[in-house]
């Protein structure tokens, strides 16, 4: 089939190279590697999760205001988090739970001069107590740099698709 | 101290939940009949945190909200009073209200169009004269109001007792701790987003350990500290000195328990860390408190607390409702909350803060949470039933009649929160309001 | 009127689930004992729907099948006639048949090859001569039957009780009814592939709807009917108007209701909207069941119904079975029934019809599913459970002893379906077959 | 590695392109935009579900006969369903549940002159009421036309793995 | 044969669960207040095996454990004894120890820092003196020990009884066929990683099955053994002649119960299929066990066991507890364990050999879990609670007083376990230790 | 944007190739076609997958020894396994159990001479008797060798993420 592209076509070889980083990631956090998966991060990394809102009903406009916020972290905060989770005292996480993360529905668009607009989904499986397993699911909306050949998160934006909390403690990064 | 409660309920023998020196049947954590009854005795005759006032601007504005396992609407009505009914219709029980918050003037069921205005008064049933052919009475057929609404400090509180005291008897000596807790120059607002878990532990660990507990900290929230201290050398949010601490605990007979920071410098250097908010808690708000509750408000700075049954805070800036969702798990609601007058950069301080120690995944909460979760699913076995939990810290000392304040760490409060939860549960509803 | 129903079972009161004037408590919608006795009293001797004749089209051809919460192999023996079982191996209770449809003439269990044959009759027991050195009994230990068995157009019922009465006494006066919904000329064939659901509410939520409920319609689907009005301007399946609907609803003493159409324009306004269907449902189809039942067949055109206890059906392309799974959930399953002698295109038009209206994704059916789980999840609270359910509509009117005919809405068939209930849960078995 | 490509071998651009329109597509159902979902079919649209049967046991011949579906919509029936979703009555989805769409194991083929066949499978995640949590799994056969320049779904026939539907109600899009 | 149980718990006749003929009522297998009871009677008291000694090879090495549903810590203390204790700390009931393996001296609990030393022994409150001013009684707040462990072969149990009888006595005239399972030239070995499986159905399922039921495998198995004949022309591992097989049933009046090969010839072509193991296990094993327990090691081939109540085996290489986790559900754990002194070799081929048939995705162990949950599953009915199982088989011929040994398939030893628990069920904990 | 890739650019044709393979590979198992399944698998197939550990706290060293195993098969292994799975007294599986296999965030590396070192992600969705879901996610390494044209796996490791096996009977190939 040689008809042209549609609207829908892009640069396989930009695409792949994207995916792959973020399976990279994903998988430092499967495999506990909390300080490499840090390093990924832009020193100015803006990273967030608000609290999950019920999805608007028609006709309904939202509920103006500041929203809280599950994660609000600038490096710093980061930094904290990594910190604690390479600590024995750790409770919630020594042992880790096991977890698994499938990142998908990857797209990509170009975002200001230097930087690329990534949206994706995941699938987070957990198991900790050995029989304890929640499964969690959301999409993020990151801002992606190139920094020194190669990539960084500038900034994370994650939305979970739970409004009750159920994979308590809430102690994974996402 | 108080006498040992020797009622029975159902086959439980309270002597054996609750003994007097202090230990505790770890069965009040998961037996099914002890949960019942709890519905009834416990959240059918308390006063129930609902949600903050600021979700509810003007009239027509509405939430929805939980008082134990029962679901409720919480409305602003014309008359710009609070008013809250069970969300259920009762010609089948599908809830009235399907949203969790926005704009209504009157609720619509979606089965067969009955319809409840903002107090739940029924309304107008479809057609009804020609379908009905019989007298539908609004007054028994209205959805089931809850008769008592009070609001303090922001705070829209709830309660199913037509007899139950007010809420400030119901608080008793514990009143002024909770303005001092809730109190602020012009009023609080919540921020957007209610942050909702379901941890899968008994509602008790919670409340009870919100109540008295400041002797985990140091243990369960090791790793937290450190974490705090290795990104800031500065050192933000030490933990005190566990021997020496300079907080006191309150605890009343009403089951209301609290820590505060007992002395000024002592705030500065655990609230204070951050300038920003430091200039505003212990500026103009310290200022606000002084003036209205004299200068015995230099003197008390609440970190956590409990008011019975389940109403924790964690302050300055988070208030949270431990509703139980069955014996073994607890569905609670943590709402951030910031002073109105506050600047903006002080706002945003605490908003970053509480995400960061005790959100959802906040550094702090997840090992609180770990605890409770674990010594729950703990009591899955049958050996693990079978003796005694320790709630005898500090057992030695003298008790006082009415209001406590201890200056080191003790479970006189937890035992309090015990004996109060044991007197409801073995007082009959019908005997009128409790005390 | 009925005698109010005062007999106890176990601790719970009748009269405090069911008052005479119109009021239901809700706990029989979520009561774990009220639960296990219904599968005695209700399910352990109502004539219930098995499957359809057409899945068995020759000896050798089976399915497995649910009554209640029981699992049954359903099988067309090699005399031609229809045979059902306890999928249960009388050794250790491994299941008889793991397959919901094939060809088998016996069934060997896969634990230790006990093989029954196709009226689970105990056939042979590996080695049994050698090995057992005692009797085994053919009649003590073959697989339970379901000792009576009914089919009426198609339809293929099972009961547990030997002395019950014949489906025809069970349907009662309501037997014409069923006649008229089910009779075809040619006979009904069923699709293959049964819909099947767990939906989070009791059972009783679907049976009474089926019964009874023609006035929730104009409400819970107000949006499926704008949508079907959007798409086709000239309006297909439009609501009847609620206050003149020309339909009747007929209620049973013996548990059982319909609403049906009792006009042949109306009911060609509501179902030949197609005009293909049209033809063939008030042509040849009409005609056959004029010359069977005469002249009333034209002023009987049923639109929703169920056979008591819980055999729902949407006239004229599907039929249901509302089966429990535990007290807060059922378990039902959908069959598509097509006249055997329609046309193809007939044929094809119901079943699109069908799976967008009431199929398990249709846009009639998921607010349905909506509201009855909604209900059902609202009684986990426990305020939620302490006030009756309103089921008094219509009451004003006088109610014939016998068979009730209502012109208009009424919650009479609830009524009765609700004592017909009582009736059986408050009757002992061994009292014999109960009428 | 030089070697030759293996049968596996697929045009990369292509492959991206139409895993890009399935990711578009996701998203319109999970961000609740059913009207441009809508704009993605052909007017001859087939759109299919048939219930689930079991799988087939050795040796069984599958039972003959029509069978019955859960969805077996063309472009009005599709509409049918868009205009519900979208009304305020539409009790099951006011408030709208949340949900997450992953779509993997892409596999395209060329089909007729102007189409594609195009299979994938999808893991939806669904939260209705804050804490009713559902997972559904499939997979999917596609055709998918060029039309102007871009892509359009000529036919959907999708496998639901449940044969007893546990994600009541099924209101969802698939 | 013993005397029929009569004793009544509860609302529950034991008549009507365990007929004297051998019939057996369903019910044991779902109720949960006789599953409650099983915790008390039959967990609380009986030796239940823990933990293989290799994964505790020096003082400071510790393993999580489970007995019935209780969690429980196994330590090696630093006199070389092994010690257990139940895994909650007496606080609040937070586990003691977090991790299911490693090394540790003491224990610190997570929430407020008690600190238990490897006997279970509470070494230290945090600041103990100050805070709780009260002595706080090591004997009375310590973890609950269990108080009798005993090592046998390498296998390591423990029972909460202080008056049981030894390990040896429980195991009663069946100790020598233990020894003839376990011992071995220096010891045995268990592979590290711990099988475990949560299976949805009762637990006496498995231990039945695994003490007396040799019949199953030509039916349940019969797709395992195709397959590995079909791999495998010169036929390994193919099943015995069911008629004639070279085995004997034992079954022992304290309910335990193994299948074994009783000839040498048999044995070897049984286990010895592949050269390299049979030259092990019929050589210098062989050649120890004969010289320790006599020429009667050369005709007790052990194949499948059960010592009552939960410890399975499936000789030479696999030992297993079927513990309950609620009435419809056990948590097994699996072992592999290897002879020390066998080459590596045999101890890699024996590991490929069980993941192949027995380990959790092996081709037999499949079908078994299959037939479990099946026959559990279809016990939610109420009909598949009505009649009883058939444990017949075998019942014509005479039975022994004591240990029994069957030359052909029989359910003898399924009736004694049944018998044995009855007995434990309906003896009061109080009458002191029970033989 | 046209600054240079990344360390974690990729060849897009060898990365889509290889996806395609694990796609196919997963449909055959997905749709029960188990001996075409077996004819990917090089004769010398190591096929694995170890008793899961807990995740190791912070600070322990692992316990030494060696571990047990839930798979290792060689061919023969594997072809008793298939053989069994097209057995009606497989009973366990007939009725088959609906699976459905998502295989994500795939990473390829090169191997030795004429081999790829493939890690993947998976998420396992499994229906039994009509109701019973089970949820299984893991990752898995694999070695994949160019054959005669084609690919075949000729080592396969997974990591399921399940110390208590709750999807039983754990029947399904990997
Ligand atoms: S249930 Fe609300 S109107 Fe009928
Ligand atoms: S369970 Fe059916 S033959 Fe044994
Ligand atoms: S619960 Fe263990 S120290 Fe408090
Ligand atoms: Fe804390
Ligand atoms: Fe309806
Ligand atoms: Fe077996």
């Amino acid at each position: 089939m040689n008809t042209p592209r549609s609207p829908f076509a892009v640069d396989p070889a930009l695409q792949a190279e994207i995916e792959q980083f973020l399976y990279h990631e994903a998988a430092l956090l499967d495999e506990g590697c909390f300080e490499q998966w840090l390093s990924l991060m832009t020193p100015d990394i803006e990273y967030r999760m608000p609290v999950t809102q019920p999805a608007l009903a028609r006709g309904q406009r939202p509920i103006e205001g500041t929203r809280a916020m599950h994660f609000e972290d600038d490096h710093r905060g980061l930094r904290a988090r990594v910190h604690r989770l390479g600590s024995k005292a750790a409770w919630s996480d020594q042992p880790p739970p096991l977890t698994r993360r499938s990142i998908t529905n990857v797209r990509v668009e170009p975002g200001d001069d230097n930087s690329l607009r990534v949206r994706s989904n995941f699938v987070l499986y957990i198991v900790r107590r050995s029989a304890q397993v929640d499964l969690l699911a959301g999409t993020r909306e990151d801002t992606l740099r190139r920094v020194e050949g190669s990539l960084a998160i500038a900034r994370r934006s994650t939305h979970l698709d739970q409004q009750m909390i159920l994979a308590n403690p809430l102690s994974m990064l996402f | 101290m108080d006498q040992p409660t020797a009622a029975l309920f159902g086959s439980l023998d309270v002597d054996a939940l609750l003994h007097e020196r202090g230990t505790l049947d770890p069965r009040a954590y998961v037996d099914p009949s002890i949960h019942a009854l709890e519905q009834e005795r416990i959240f059918g005759r308390s006063w129930l945190l609902l949600t903050h006032e600021s979700y509810l601007p003007e009239p027509g504005r509405f939430v929805t909200a939980r008082m134990g396992e029962d679901p409720v609407v919480v409305t602003r009505t014309d008359d710009g009073t609070i008013a809250a009914f069970l969300n259920q219709c009762r010609h089948r029980g599908v809830p009235i209200c399907r949203h969790e918050t926005g704009r209504a003037r009157s609720f619509t069921c979606s089965y067969h169009g009955w319809t409840y205005n903002a107090r739940g008064r029924l309304l107008s049933i479809p057609n009804e004269a020609r379908l009905f052919r019989c007298p539908i009475d609004r007054d028994d057929w209205s959805a089931t109001p809850v008769p008592r609404i009070e609001i303090r400090h922001g705070l829209v509180f709830g309660c199913w007792d037509p007899q139950a005291p007010t809420l400030a008897e119901w608080l008793g000596d514990a009143l002024l701790y909770f303005d001092l807790a809730f109190d602020a120059p012009g009023g609080t607002e919540a921020l957007v987003g209610v942050s909702r878990r379901r941890v899968a532990a008994n509602w008790k660990f919670g409340a009870e350990q919100f109540s008295t507990d400041g002797f985990h900290v140091s243990f369960t929230h090791a790793s937290g500290f450190a974490a705090l201290a290795a990104v800031n050398p500065q050192g933000d949010a030490a933990p005190f000195d566990v021997l020496n601490p300079p907080m006191t605990q309150m605890h009343s007979r009403y089951g209301h328990g609290m820590g505060f920071v007992h002395d000024l410098p002592a705030a500065r250097a655990q609230f204070g860390a951050n300038p920003i908010v430091g200039e505003w808690l212990f500026g103009p708000r310290l200022d606000y408190l002084v003036s209205k509750y004299g200068e015995q408000a230099r003197e008390i700075f609440p970190l956590h607390m409990n008011f019975f049954p389940n109403t924790g805070s964690l302050w300055p800036n988070e208030v949270r409702v431990f509703n139980p969702s069955g014996p073994t798990h607890m569905e609670f609601w943590s709402w951030l909350i910031v002073d109105r007058q506050a600047p903006d950069a002080v706002k945003i301080a605490m908003r970053q803060d509480q995400q960061r120690t005790f959100g959802a995944a906040g550094i702090f909460e997840v090992d609180d949470m770990h605890n409770w979760v674990e010594a729950q699913r703990t009591l899955t076995g049958w050996q693990t039933r079978q003796r005694p939990f320790n709630v005898e810290m500090g057992t030695g000392s003298a008790e006082p009649a009415e209001l406590g304040l201890e200056p080191v760490p003790s479970e006189a409060g937890a035992r309090r929160f015990h004996r109060r939860w044991a007197q409801l549960m073995t007082t009959e509803r019908e005997a009128g309001g409790i005390r």
